[in-house]
Formats: structure tokens, sequence, C-alpha cells
């Protein structure tokens, strides 16, 4: 097993009311970009950055996440790895810009089912309710003494991103948490 | 049915009873009881000792606001929790409680003799005692007084329980769910409003459930009550609390409550919850807390059975249980006349009610004759009888000098109403004296909340009603038929012909806090109510003084002789009621307490056995032991073998940042006191950080990746500081410059290959690198591929052997650890551990940051001046370096010692001076950093901070340790291959 | 807990997020100006602090957030705050501080 | 009336109605020898040893609401003197030397409680920082003494020191000679025995401006009571000093901090020392009365509100139910903040300023308590002399000017 995220998620997390999964491989970029106007820099990779800070958009297979005011997640699919490396080195030679990839720093948690957000809130003290963390929200917080990249990708489906060695810390939280529920 | 239990009335369910065990002793009570009514309804008035007397107490009033009955709560092994208020814990089958601070039980009491001599325990009598003399306070009177100190048990194994702790959000959070909560939450409900309604009790109602006589809106108190609940109940946007207790209220509407899930259910099935804290930020708080009735300060009042008026209303209405069979009334309000009227309508005999009043109205009077009790006025009560409980009371009325004496074994005491206005005070609200009420009321708010109903000083159901419609955005107004709340005095002082010094008038019951103690206070000069507070602990016990304190005040304000506004009121400071720690941890214990970091190699560590060490909130491998082996043998082992041959490390833990962009190399000049200006793409250099103060901060390789693009290595716990402090100068003062960082600690998993086999080892994994001397060069960079993963190849060293520092993305990290150490075994390959590469870097002089450093020491004090730059114009702590304490003689220097005796190893942390045989205090020289066996020299080797030590070398100083003195030479510090010739081997 | 605007996301958050950084609008002297200054005057810079006793410049990392650093003006005394602005504008004036409480 | 087992028999006996005030309320004078700004423990004290000791009685002390009604009541009350640098040991342990019979000194029991206080180290990091505390405190004669997990076990029963734990105890040190005393009764012992010696105290009373003359010096100070002259005034306000200082023209290396305390129910005899954790964030004891008694951290940033936050307690009491699960179940009775001044090497600046005639006590951060009678004393005698004693003589202003930092916090230094 060459690749190896190291988080066991037990079944007790697979429960009607929420359920936890882990991630499976990602490719992650740190985007920063001098430049205001992205068009140009839409053109070059025909990724479609939201100007909006704690917005996203999804294509099929990346979503870019503006997570600052000059600054974007990029993830994909693993298999668009190749392509989204060559892209951005691309990127890179043309614009003000630092490209990292981070593809390996994060672990991501997919959270689903009506308590979803009440799981969020054991740790997270944002606002979940669908006015205040629309499907789209994106945003760096925290969840305890975890810092975590918190998208609402439904009504009642979230994604916790989080540095690989916090990962076991949150999911013993779920574990913890999701017996109350 | 127990004697005193009025069938057909309250709440509680008849066809359910419940037995539990007070003191041992076994008794009956109904589901919907709380102990202190299953108490009242045997009978059981006593229910525990006093703090500092040691007098019988009973209980006083129906809620969270009990001073006296307080029990140990007993739930089995770890679970006993102590001062739990009688009047607030639900009964279930087989509940175990008993009465605290009596030995060897509660009817005989040991303790109860500092009653009798309590005349020489007034207030602060422990500042004018136990002085003399001085050696008895240490061994006599110091410990004596801890022994008698505290009032519930102490615990005695760890709690079994787990906690919960959650955030929660709404538009409007009530806090009490009585009439103004309840007609708020039904109001703000309508309006959309995301509502929160949460109540401390076990049933939302508050004073409706035992209100008699009412009607809302043309319905029954109880049935409007039903009908509001339903409709709240059914509403998406509500959510009641219950057993719920707003404890604390914090900036910008954050407030804490704390729901209570499992204390109330016979069996709790393991790893549930026992409590819960909501964090609750609210866009608009609507205080609905209600008032609590004062005691009357009289002699003879906390004798057991003497009680609150409206806690008797309460037991009867919401319980079905009699306070006692002959009840005296002794008031100067007209509320309690209404908890008379429904106790004598339950067929109670009233022997007298007893008023200060020398009137009161004529719809009152009428309603007294009407049922013809005896009413006194203008008269107090002088005295009371009983030993654990009342049996009779002295009437004197002072403008006649008459006395008469009842029989009574209850009497209900009501000295007015004092609104509640705990979390409003927390919220920092404003508060005014209202001396009609004779009490504080609200004022000015500090947070977007409102107080609503008797807590805002608007006693009465349909004042709540309709209050609290209007905060929860309602126009709606109630008509509701009630007996009229009406009004009362307040005195200081109840007339009594007993000379004072005789009389026992309890102001802090639990406390022992007596009219004299107050009036003493202030005759001694304490003449602030938080002055008052202190010398006498009044409203210091765990009900922080709900029942007591404006009592307290309006004493001390008279005997000041100053209105009471002049002379305070004491803050009221969360929480509102005692909480419990372990809900305010909440989930956080055990692996929750603090994240553990571990490395995508730590599962292999951990299967070899490794002993691990904390370091920050990582955790390491420390060493790999073998069969049988100590610390001491795996790292010599440990050392050997990779000085010898081969060692591999998980270097993982350093941190990482990734510099990029145009303005790179000028925002690394600005932050490190080295240049980075002539530093080549695909090389690296060791880069000394400083803080502003000109202090070593942090260090780390950092290798330029290309011209614009930097990998930086911190130190394994400074990589958050050093990255908060790159982004502060970036963001504050640097913004000018195109430049970002990025975290990658965790991107890369980092294995570290040292020892004259290390490229041999590695050449066969690593593909578009050529790893030969020449193309590969000490702290060379190179990226292509290991183990067919793409990797950041260093060539650095930690140990002064070769050594290469492998980075690959962290999720492949085992596998290439793995791969390589199943090949290293072809050349005995160690793994090894923080302590072995503490020990091989200390060999070479290499300094850890933060043990051969302290935050005091600069680079020439390590050093390390060769790491600062000369012509650079400026970089952070440049500027502090020339500070002239900075470049004075005399400082401390980082230099070695070799001991005498090479076998001593000395000790980290030990002292050095010149002269050992100085008398203390000794002027010492500085002390040992860092100091190990190197099994390598065969012998010990220590760096060490030591003043002027530059110019000491080859001096001989003295390590004085208890009953020995070691001697040590002086010297630089690098032991091992000073020349540096075993980087470039083969 | 305060809950603080962010002006980056222009919405208010958990100050949890945040890491208070200090006073605000303390400028570190230029390469120039540190050569020229006395050990006294640096001081002034590094440790000489206002610590007002009422409306306070201060600065704020969004660090669990959009990661920026920015001002804000608090009042020490009843900590709220009265307005909270992007990193490079100046220190507010008597008059945008009133306009901000109204 | 001296104090004393007989006099409280006596006056038990004639129902206690004629003890005196303890320091009766003054009408402020014109003009003093020395005016006292601050009446907590320092401000107190420092009064009471200029009286005692240099002779100097026309002193006032100027609190602007009660006396101890600031960080002296606020405190957690512990009391120790194991510091690393010889600056620190010699302030504090002169310190510890005045608390040893203070209560027979003042005739006032202030319930100095020898009860040890145990420093936990928890990872390797603390056991080399404590181990440099230890070596340097024997050697300057200050008590302090390194202690194994089973010694710390054998010295306090309830401590849990398996291994496994989150934050193992891997030793700890401890100083017996360290303690804590009643907090309240320093600040009303002080007053009532410089009160007898003729100091004036006076409460209520707010200094709104101190007047300087044309040469610079001080002259007096403008109070809610009005103008009273002063020929030196010594500044003891704690949290509140850079205010103080400004009225005097004059901007220091000060910030306020707010700092949380709690205590919880009292419950019976269960922790028979002070134990302090640096790595766990968080320190503990049990008064007389059985309240455990902790202290919080610093909020993050400046305030005077006397108002902290609430995710600060929650880490305080996680901390302490990680130390001693035992503690999970006991309840919190009140919390309550302070402000605590500090200055960026987190010493004290104890002794003269730029302007003649002002003197000053302030930085004391979280350690103030412990120092009273020792900074009292120092600051009595910076005024007394017109320059600080050799104790005192390091914690200057200057030291900030060419970087000679007393900085204890950072030769803890941090992880590496």
């Amino acid at each position: 097993m060459l690749f190896d995220q190291a988080i066991d998620i037990p079944e007790t997390l697979k429960g009607d009311a929420v359920s936890v999964t882990l991630m499976e491989e990602r490719a992650r970029y740190n985007l920063r970009i001098k430049s205001t106007d992205l068009t140009e820099f839409k053109k070059l990779t025909g990724l479609k950055l939201p100007r909006k800070i704690n917005t996203s958009s999804a294509a099929k297979d990346v979503t870019c996440l503006c997570v600052g005011p000059d600054e974007w997640f990029v993830i994909a699919e693993a298999k668009s790895k190749a392509k989204l490396d060559k892209l951005l080195a691309k990127a890179s030679n043309k614009f003000v810009c630092s490209v990292t990839d981070i593809s390996h720093r994060n672990v991501g948690f997919e959270i689903t089912g009506a308590k979803a957000s009440r799981l969020i809130n054991v740790g997270c003290p944002l606002d979940m309710a669908i006015e205040a963390f629309p499907v789209g929200k994106v945003t760096r917080t925290i969840f305890e003494s975890a810092a975590i990249l918190l998208r609402r990708t439904g009504e009642e489906s979230f994604q916790i991103e989080c540095w690989r060695s916090f990962g076991p810390y949150l999911r013993d939280f779920f574990v913890r948490a999701s017996r109350d529920f | 049915m127990s004697a005193f239990r009025k069938s057909g009335r309250g709440m509680v369910d008849a066809s359910k009873p419940v037995n539990f065990t007070f003191d041992g002793k076994a008794y009956q009570g109904l589901q919907g009881d709380t102990l202190a009514s299953a108490l009242l309804a045997n009978g059981v008035h006593l229910t525990g000792r006093s703090f500092k007397y040691h007098r019988p107490r009973g209980i006083v009033g129906a809620g969270s606001e009990e001073p006296n009955a307080l029990v140990a709560f007993d739930r089995g092994e770890g679970r006993v929790t102590p001062n739990v208020r009688a009047t607030t814990l639900e009964i279930f089958d087989g509940l175990k409680a008993e009465s605290q601070n009596r030995w060897p039980n509660l009817k005989t009491d040991i303790g109860g003799f500092n009653n009798i001599f309590s005349m020489f325990f007034p207030a602060g009598f422990y500042n004018k005692t136990f002085k003399w003399p001085a050696s008895f306070w240490d061994k006599v009177y110091e410990p004596f007084i801890r022994n008698m100190a505290g009032l519930g048990p102490a615990p005695k194994s760890s709690d079994p329980d787990v906690y919960a702790s959650v955030y929660g959000h709404c538009d409007v959070l009530i806090v009490g769910a009585g009439p103004a909560g309840i007609a708020a939450a039904v109001a703000a409900a309508k309006k959309d409003q995301r509502v929160i309604l949460v109540d401390e009790q076990a049933e939302p109602g508050g004073g409706l459930l035992s209100a008699q006589n009412v009607e809302i809106d043309g319905m029954a108190a109880q049935d409007w009550l039903t009908k509001s609940l339903t409709t709240l109940r059914k509403a998406d946007n509500v959510t009641v609390m219950l057993r719920s207790t707003a404890i604390g209220y914090y900036h910008d509407n954050f407030v804490a409550v704390n729901e209570r899930l499992t204390d109330h259910i016979p069996s709790v099935e393991p790893g549930r919850s026992r409590e819960k804290l909501h964090r609750i930020r609210a866009g608009k708080v609507i205080l609905a807390q209600g008032g609590i009735e004062r005691p009357l300060v009289f002699n003879g009042n906390d004798r057991p059975g003497v009680m609150l008026a409206s806690a008797a209303q309460t037991y009867l209405g919401q319980y079905g249980v009699a306070v006692g069979n002959e009840v005296v009334v002794f008031t100067s309000h007209d509320s309690a006349y209404q908890a008379a009227f429904e106790l004598a309508d339950a067929n109670i005999s009233i022997a007298a009610i007893v008023d200060i009043r020398d009137k009161i109205s004529g719809d009152l009077q009428q309603a007294v004759e009407a049922r013809a009790i005896d009413l006194i006025l203008g008269s107090s009560v002088s005295k009371t009888s009983g030993k654990l409980r009342i049996n009779g009371c002295e009437v004197y009325t002072a403008s006649s000098g008459k006395k008469q004496s009842f029989q009574c074994d209850a009497l209900l005491m009501s000295g007015g109403w004092t609104p509640s206005l705990h979390l409003w005070s927390h919220s920092k609200g404003g508060i005014k004296w209202d001396a009609d009420l004779a009490a504080y009321v609200p004022e000015q708010a500090n947070e977007n909340a409102v107080c609503v109903g008797a807590c805002n000083g608007n006693f009465g159901i349909e004042a709540a009603l309709n209050a609290g419609t209007k905060a929860g955005g309602g126009r709606k107004k109630f008509k509701v038929k009630e007996p009229e709340f009406g009004s009362g005095v307040v005195l200081d002082h109840l007339p009594n012909y007993i000379d004072s010094s005789k009389q026992k008038a309890f102001v802090d019951f639990q406390n022992d806090v007596t009219e004299k103690d107050i009036k003493l206070a202030v005759r001694e000069g304490f003449k602030s109510i938080e002055h008052v507070k202190r010398y006498t602990t009044n409203g210091m016990a765990t009900d922080q003084g709900k029942t007591s304190n404006l009592n307290a005040l309006e004493i001390a304000s008279k005997a000041v002789g100053k209105p009471i506004e002049k002379v305070g009121l004491t803050t009221f400071r969360p929480p509102y009621t005692p909480t419990t720690f372990g809900a305010l941890a909440g989930y956080r214990d055990g692996e929750l307490f603090d994240p553990t970091r571990k490395t995508a190699i730590d599962p292999w560590a951990e299967a070899q056995g490794a002993v691990f060490e904390p370091v920050g909130i990582w955790r390491r491998a420390w060493y790999f032991p073998k069969d049988g082996e100590d610390m001491h043998a795996a790292v010599a082992r440990e050392c050997k073998a990779t000085r010898d041959s081969l060692g591999i490390f998980d270097a993982s833990t350093l941190g990482k940042i990734e510099v990029v962009g145009p303005d790179a190399t000028k925002f690394m000049n600005l932050m490190y006191s080295n240049s980075w200006t002539t530093l080549k793409p695909g090389r690296c250099r060791y880069g000394l950080m400083l803080r502003e103060d000109g202090y070593i901060y942090d260090d780390g390789v950092v290798a330029r990746m290309a011209e614009d693009r930097y990998h930086v290595t911190t130190t394994s716990g400074g990589a958050p500081r050093v990255y908060r402090h790159m982004e502060d100068y970036l963001q504050t003062e640097f913004q000018h410059l195109d430049v970002w960082l990025t975290s990658t600690t965790e991107q890369w998993a980092v294995i570290a290959i040292n020892g004259p086999n290390a490229r041999k080892l590695i050449e066969p994994f690593v593909e578009g690198i050529d790893l030969s001397k020449d193309a590969f060069p000490h702290m060379a960079v190179r990226e292509g591929k290991i183990c067919g993963v793409p990797t950041r190849l260093f060539r650095v060293s930690f140990t002064g052997e070769l050594g290469f520092e492998i980075n690959i993305p962290s999720h492949y990290g085992r596998t290439v650890w793995e791969t390589l150490f199943e090949a290293g075994q072809s050349y005995e390959i160690c793994p090894y551990g923080t302590e072995t590469m503490h020990v091989l870097r200390a060999e070479k002089g290499f300094i850890i940051v933060g043990q051969d450093t302290d935050g005091t020491v600069t680079p020439h004090d390590a050093g390390m001046g060769w790491a600062v730059a000369k012509k650079k114009k400026d970089f952070v702590g440049m500027r502090s370096l020339k500070r002239s304490d900075l470049i004075a003689d005399g400082r401390k220097h980082l230099i070695g010692l070799l001991t005498d005796d090479p076998n001593v190893v000395l000790e980290e942390g030990a002292q050095i001076v010149a002269d050992p045989n100085q008398p203390i205090p000794m002027d010492m020289l500085g002390h040992v950093t860092s100091s190990y066996w190197s099994e390598s020299l065969g012998r010990s080797v220590a760096m060490a901070l030591v003043k002027d030590g530059f110019n000491r070398m080859d001096e001989t100083l003295h390590v004085p340790m208890p009953g020995t003195t070691h001697k040590a030479k002086v010297v630089k510090p690098v032991f091992y291959d000073p020349k540096g010739e075993r980087l470039n081997v083969v | 807990m305060f809950e603080i605007h962010c002006p980056y996301c222009d919405e208010k958050r958990p100050e949890i997020e945040f890491a208070y950084a200090g006073e605000a609008h303390i400028v570190r002297p230029n390469a120039q100006d540190q050569g020229e200054m006395s050990d006294a005057d640096w001081s002034q810079y590094m440790f000489i602090r206002d610590n007002v006793r009422g409306e306070h410049c201060e600065r704020w990392w969004h660090q669990h957030g959009c990661n920026m650093f920015f001002n804000a003006v608090r009042h020490t005394v009843t900590d709220k705050f009265v307005m909270t602005y992007k990193m490079g504008k100046s220190r507010p004036t008597a008059k945008q501080i009133a306009d901000a409480k109204k | 009336m001296k104090y004393s087992a007989v006099s409280l028999f006596a006056n038990a006996l004639s129902g206690h109605k004629n003890w005196p005030e303890q320091f009766p309320d003054k009408a402020p004078k014109k003009e003093y020898d020395v005016i006292i700004v601050g009446g907590g423990g320092h401000g107190l004290g420092a009064a009471y040893y200029l009286a005692k000791k240099h002779g100097i009685t026309n002193v006032a002390v100027l609190e602007k609401g009660w006396i101890g009604g600031g960080n002296t009541g606020r405190n957690t009350t512990i009391i120790r003197s194991n510091y690393l640098f010889d600056e620190s040991a010699g302030i504090y342990d002169h310190a510890v030397d005045l608390w040893d019979g203070l209560s027979q000194e003042l005739n006032y029991n202030v319930m100095f409680s020898k009860r040890g206080v145990l420093m936990l180290a928890h990872n390797v990091h603390d056991v080399q920082s404590f181990q440099r505390h230890v070596h340097a405190n024997r050697l300057n004669g200050v008590d302090n003494k390194w202690l194994t997990p089973q010694q710390c076990k054998d010295f306090l029963p309830i401590l849990d020191i398996s291994e496994d734990r989150r934050y193992p105890v891997m030793g700890g040190a401890l100083q017996m000679r360290a303690g804590t005393a009643r907090h309240d009764s320093v600040a009303w012992g002080y007053a009532r025995a410089a009160s007898k010696l003729g100091v004036d105290i006076i409460q209520n009373c707010k200094v709104t401006g101190i007047k300087r003359g044309a040469d610079g010096a001080v002259e007096g100070v403008e109070t809610e009571k009005g103008y009273i002259g002063a020929k030196k005034i010594g500044v003891s306000a704690a949290g509140n000093s850079s205010v103080l200082m400004e009225m005097a023209g004059l901007r220091f290396p000060l910030e306020s901090y707010p700092l949380q305390a709690l205590v919880s129910e009292p419950v019976k005899p269960v922790l028979n020392c002070v134990v302090m954790s640096n790595a766990v964030h968080a320190y503990i004891s049990q008064s007389d009365k059985g309240e455990l008694v902790i202290g919080a951290g610093t909020d993050q940033y400046t305030s005077y509100s006397q108002r902290g936050a609430l995710h600060i307690i929650e880490h305080t009491l996680m901390s302490i139910c990680e130390i001693f699960p035992i503690f999970k179940r006991q309840r919190m009775l009140r919390s309550w903040g302070g402000i605590v001044d500090v200055t960026p090497d987190r010493s004290p600046i104890v002794g003269k300023t730029p302007v003649p005639g002002l003197y000053v006590n302030c930085g004391w951060g979280t350690g103030g308590f412990k120092a009273t009678p020792g900074a009292a004393d120092m600051l009595a005698h910076t005024i007394a002399h017109d320059a600080p004693h050799k104790i005192n003589a390091p914690f200057n202003l200057d030291r900030f000017v060419g970087g000679r930092l007393i900085d204890e916090a950072a030769a803890a230094a941090v992880a590496h």
C-alpha cells in the first residue's frame, strides 16, 4: 500500500443521522495571485477562481475555494494531478503568483446526514444554519484544537479538511460526540 | 401516601412511588418529586449542618437559591457529587443521598461544639488569633483549621462519567421558562425567529406550575401553560431546553448553558454524557429569571422548619406537600398572605400571620378574616424553639410589649422579593436602586438584552406575560385573573426585646453570618459591601448569596449610615449556580484534551516498540530499545551503528514553510540574520532567525529550490510561531514585497539517512538525481524520484556523517521508509530516535534552539556570529544586536565542557562556578545546556552557557552538586570530527 | 468570547479564530533610521506602549480564517469593538471613531 | 487594641461591641511627605515600611475604591520564590523571608501556610528547565528540590503518575517553604498596622492628575477629594499603572491584560499543597475554607474590564481535570477577573522614574501577590533613600534601553 492516510473510520461513524467518511486521495494546491484580474488566469488554466472570499466554484473534477483575499485552494481528483501540475506550472511562469502543492498536507472528511451540522458544532463555533452558511460556502475555521477548512457541499453534507496529523484527533472527536446523537 | 402528602395536588404522579435513601434510611416519594419535596412529604426538615457552627439546618427554599439543604448525591464509586441542593435533585428509584458536614451523624454532630463557643468565632476572628507562639501556626493551628474546612465530602477516585460541549446559535435566547419567558418564546416564534428557551427545572412553567386561582385569558393557568408549551414544541424554530441552567453571560451575547442529562435517570448506559455545556451565541437575549424571596432576619430564623413562604406554596402547589401541620407565617410583604391562604385552603392549620407592618390592605384583611386566621400586626418573631426542628415561636409586639407564644412545626417567612439580576450583571448591564421595591432593578443594557417579568421588578403574572410578549416582538395583551402581588416594607432590624448580643439572627445561613457579624464588620471599619462580604464571608457560600445579599446590604447600609447605593452591590460573578468542572471541560479529556500529532512513520515506530517523548504536541520516537535495553544502552547502540554504518531517523516533524514569489530573497534577507542573495538554486544554507530584540528565535536549513522559491525548515516546536512571525512582518511591515508563505510541514515526510553507507543505501532507489559527490555536494538539494515517488532530496547532516534528508509526500512516507529499512538490512541499518539525534549533534556542537539557547542568547553568544550578515542594511533583530548590553563584556557564551572524570555525565541544568568553596549564595557563571554520554568518544561531552566563556578556553570550572563537585575544562564545543571529514566519505 | 468583524471576510467571526497582535500603528523604523537611533529611541519603538484605558488601536490576525492581519479600534474598558479596518489604512480620526459608534 | 486569643475572649464577653476600627477613614491633609497611590497589599505595605523602618509617618495611601479590592483580593494567593535568575530569586526570596513572621509583625493573622508548591514537569524540556531552576536555587540558597514521579506521588497521593497519560508526570520541583496566604488579610493587616503608625488611609479617592513643579519634580496629586500636596509619590497601582504614569507625562513599557481565577465549592481537605503545571497551563490549591482555588491564563488582548472569556475558563478546567481526573465532578462556584500589568520581560519595575520624586512599583504581571512584602519593602526603601536597594536595583527602567532584561519566561524557553 503506497498511499496511506493512516486513519481508520470506525463503523460507529456510519450512522443514519450522521455519517463520516475519509476522503480518498486528492490533488491539492495553495494558490496566491497578485493580479486582481482573474480572467487571464482562467484563459490560461481553465480554472475559474471565485472572486468573493469564502465562496467556491466547482467544475466537474476541480473545485476552487477562495479562502483569503488573494488566496485559493484548488482541490481535484487525484487523476487530474499531472494535468494540473502542468497547467499551474505554466501559470507560475506567467503570473506574479505562488503555487504550492499541498496534496499530502491535508486529509479530508465528508460528513453527511441530518445531524451533520450538529456534529460540526461540537467543536466549530460557526453558525451552521443554512442561511448563515449556505451550500457552496467555504472557510478556514477551527474545530477545538484543530485548524480546519470547512465547506458545505449540500444541505446536509459537508467536507472538513485538516492537516494530516490532526486527522485522528478529529476522527476521535467525531466518535465521542456521535455517541450522544 | 406519606403523612404530609396532599392527594390530588401538584404535578407529581401518585401512581408512581419512588424509593430512595437519605443518610441510609429508606423513604418513599413520588415521580416528579425533588429530594426536598420527598423528604418534606415524609415530615423531614433537618437536612444538614451549617459550615462554621455546625448548626442543624432544614430546607429553606424550593429551587436553586437554597442555602441550607445541601447533600452529597452518591451514585457509586467516583460518582459522589457534594453540595447538591436537595431542592433541585430529582429523585429516582434507588437514589442515595447523604447529609454533610456532620460527624458521626446529622442528629449528633461533634462539630456542634463550635456552636456553643460561637461567641468566640465572630467574623474575622482568625485574623486576630492563632498567631502565638509563631511555631504553633504551622504545626497546630493551621492543620486544625484545614481539617475543619470544607462542606461536602472530598472526592476519592476519578469520575468515570463523560461530559459534552457544543456550540449553539439563535436569534433569541430566553432564559427562564416562567410566564414571561414562555410568552416571549411564543411571540418570537411567531416572528420566525430561531428561538432557544432554557430553564433550570425539569418542568417548564416556573411560578405557573404551582399557581392557584389564576386564570389567563379565561383559561386555568396550567391549561394555558400546556397549550403554550404545545405550541412551542410544535414549532420548528423553537428549542426548549430543560434541566438547563444559563450559568454565565459573556461578551457579545455569548451565553453558557449547562444541561444536566443523566442525574435524574435511574440507570445510565455507560459512555452517555452526564452534562453538556452549550455555548450559545444569541442575537438577542431575553432574561426572564424571575425573583427570589428574601428571608427575614430574626432571632432563631435558622431552625429547621423555618422556610420561605413561597417555597411552602411551591411544595404545596407543585408537589402536593404540606410543609407542616401547624404553621406560623411571618412577613413584611403581602405576597406571603397568598401562601398562607393556599395552605389554609388545603386544610393546613395557620396558627398566625405575624406582620411587621401596622396596617395592611382591606382586601387582605378581609381574606384573613374569612379564613379565621389569627393576624398579629406590628409584631415580629422574637425567638423560636425546638432542637432539630422548630416546635414553637414567640411573637413580640413592640408597641405594647406583649409577647405571645405559638406552637408550630413550620414557620414561613417573607421579607419581600429580589429580582434575579445575575446574568444581567454578568453582561455588565446597569442597575439602579428601586426604593419602592427595596431592590436593585435593571437599567441601561450593555448587550442586546432585556429583562422581563419579576427580574425586571415587574411582579405578577399579567405583567410578566405582557412584558415577555413585547420582548419577543409581539403585541398581544393578556388578561389575567390573579391575586394582587401587593407590596411590602424592608427593615434592617426587627424589633426584639432580647439584647442583640444574645440573638442569633442569620443573614447567610450556609456561612453562618449573622446580623451581628455584619454590624461588627462595619464597626471595625469595613464599610463597603465588598469589604463586608469578604470580612464576614456573607454571600460567598455555594448559593452565592442568592437569599442573603440584599439583607446584608440593608443591614450594612444602616450600620454605615449611608444610603444603599453608596454602600454598593457586590458584583454577581459567573456561574449562576455551581457548575461541574467536567461540563466545562466537555469532551476535551484524554485523547481529546490535546491533539497528539504523529508522523506518517509513527505507526512503524510504534510497531517496533519505540519509546516516545512528547515534543510540543508532537510525539516523537525517543529511542528504540531492544530486548532488555535501557535508554542508555539503546542510545549508545544507536549512536554507534549510525557512525559505523547507517542510521535512519524520522525527521518529519521539522517545520516547513514554502516561501515563494519574486521578492522571496528580499524577504528572506529581512527575516533571517544570514544573507540569501548569494545562495544559488539547488543549494541549502543554515538559517538563523532572530526576534526583533536580537535574541535567537529559531533555526533550520533552508533550500533555495528556484530563483523565487525557498523551502524553509524550522524547529519542530517552532513551526507555528515562525510562520506567524513571518506573516506578521510580511503583512504589516513588508507589505510591498511580492512573496507568499505556505505551511508545508505536513506535506512532506522526512527521512534522515546518516552514516558512511547512506549514499549506497539510497542510490538504487533514486531516479533523476546524480548522487555523486561532485554533482551533489554537501548542502545541496535536488528534485527527482525515490522509490517511484517525487522527492526533494537534501544532502545535509545533523550528525556529522554523510547524510541525506529525503522529503517525500507524507502519505507515501511509511512505504518509502519501510522500503529503505528493508534494503538497509545489508548495512545493519539502525533506526534511531530523538535522543540519539541529540547526542550525535552535540558531539558536533550543533545547537538546539530552546535547549542550548533560551531566549536570552544572541548569535554571538552562541558562537554563531558567522550567521549574521555584516553587509545587510536591515534584518529583524539587527538594531537590537547593537544595544549596549548586548555588546557588553561578560555575556554568557556557549562553550564545550569536558569533565575531568570522563565517566561523569553532568546534569543538564547544573550550575557552573569558578570557586566551589565560596559561601552560598554563590556567584554562578552559567549552566550546562546539553550533556550526554558519547559512545563514539568513550566519554561524556557537554555544552554550557558560561559567562565570558570564549575567553576561558582550557580553564577548569566547577559544577557543585549535592554531596560532590565535578571539575570540567572549557573547550570549543566540537567534540567529534572537528574538521568535518566524515561528511565526505566515499 | 468576542465576536469580531473581519474586514476581509466582511463578517463577524468568533474570537477563537483570531490572535491578538498588539498595539497598532507602531511603525518599524527603516534601515537608515535604525542606524541613527539611540538605544533609548529604539527601546521606545520596541517596548513603550500606550496601554490606553479607552479606545485602543490594535492589530488582530484572522489566523483561523482568511489569514489576514487587520486593525481594530476597541474600548479597553467596555471591550466593545468600535470598528475594524484593513492593514495599511491610517489610524482613524476622532471623527471617524465617533461616526463608527453611531 | 492588640489582637490575641485573650482580647478575643474579652470582647466576646462584651458582645464584640468594643472592637475599634481597623483602619479609620481619614480626610486628606493638605500635604504629606509621601503619598502612595494604590491601596493594595503593595501600596499599604510600602506605607507601613516607610513608617516602621524609615520613620516617615506623614504618609497617605490613596485608594480609588476600597483597599485590597484590586489584584490583592483577586488572585490565587500563591507564594513561592524558586525563580531562576539571581535578581528574581533575590526579590522573591526576600518576600518569602518577610512572609515568615508577618502575622506576628503585624499582629494580624495573614495565614501564611507553608504547605509547599509543587511544579510538575511533563516533558523532557520541562525536566531540563526545572533541573536548571533547582540547581540555581540550591546555589542561591533558595529552597527547591527535584522529585521523581514516585516522590511526587508520595508527597501528593492524589496525583496520577501513570505513564500513559496525555501529559505524564516526569517529575516535579518542590519548594517546601512556599505556599499560600489569606489575601484580604494582607491588605487589612498592613492597613491596620500602618494606620496605627500614623499613616492616613483614604479610600474612594481616585487620583486624577499628578502635578509637577517648574523643576519637573512632583508637587502633589489631584484627586476626587481635592488637591493633595506631596514631596514624594509612590505609584503602586498594578493594572492602572500606565494611566497614572501618563498623568506624570511618562509612557511605560506596560500592557494590561485580563487574568481570571475561580474557586470550586468547598469540600473536605483533599489537596495538601499548591500544584502548578506550565505544560498543561494550570495551577491549583485548596483554601482553608475547602475551596479549590484555580488560576487561569490571561486573555490574549489588553483590557481594563475585569472580565474575561469563557473559553479561558474552559481551558483551565480542562487542564485541571487532565492533571487531576479526581476533580472532574467538583463544581465551579465563582470565577472573576483582575487586571495584570505586564512588562516586555514579565519582570517588575520597582524603582525611580525619570520624574524627580516619583517612584513606581509595577509590572508584576501574575506574580504580584507572592512579592507583596518584598515589593512593599523595596518601594519604601527606594522612596526613603531616593535610591534603590540592591535587591530592587536590577528592576529598573533602563534595562529596556540597554537590553539587560530579566526574562524568566524566555529562560524557561519553549519546546524544541
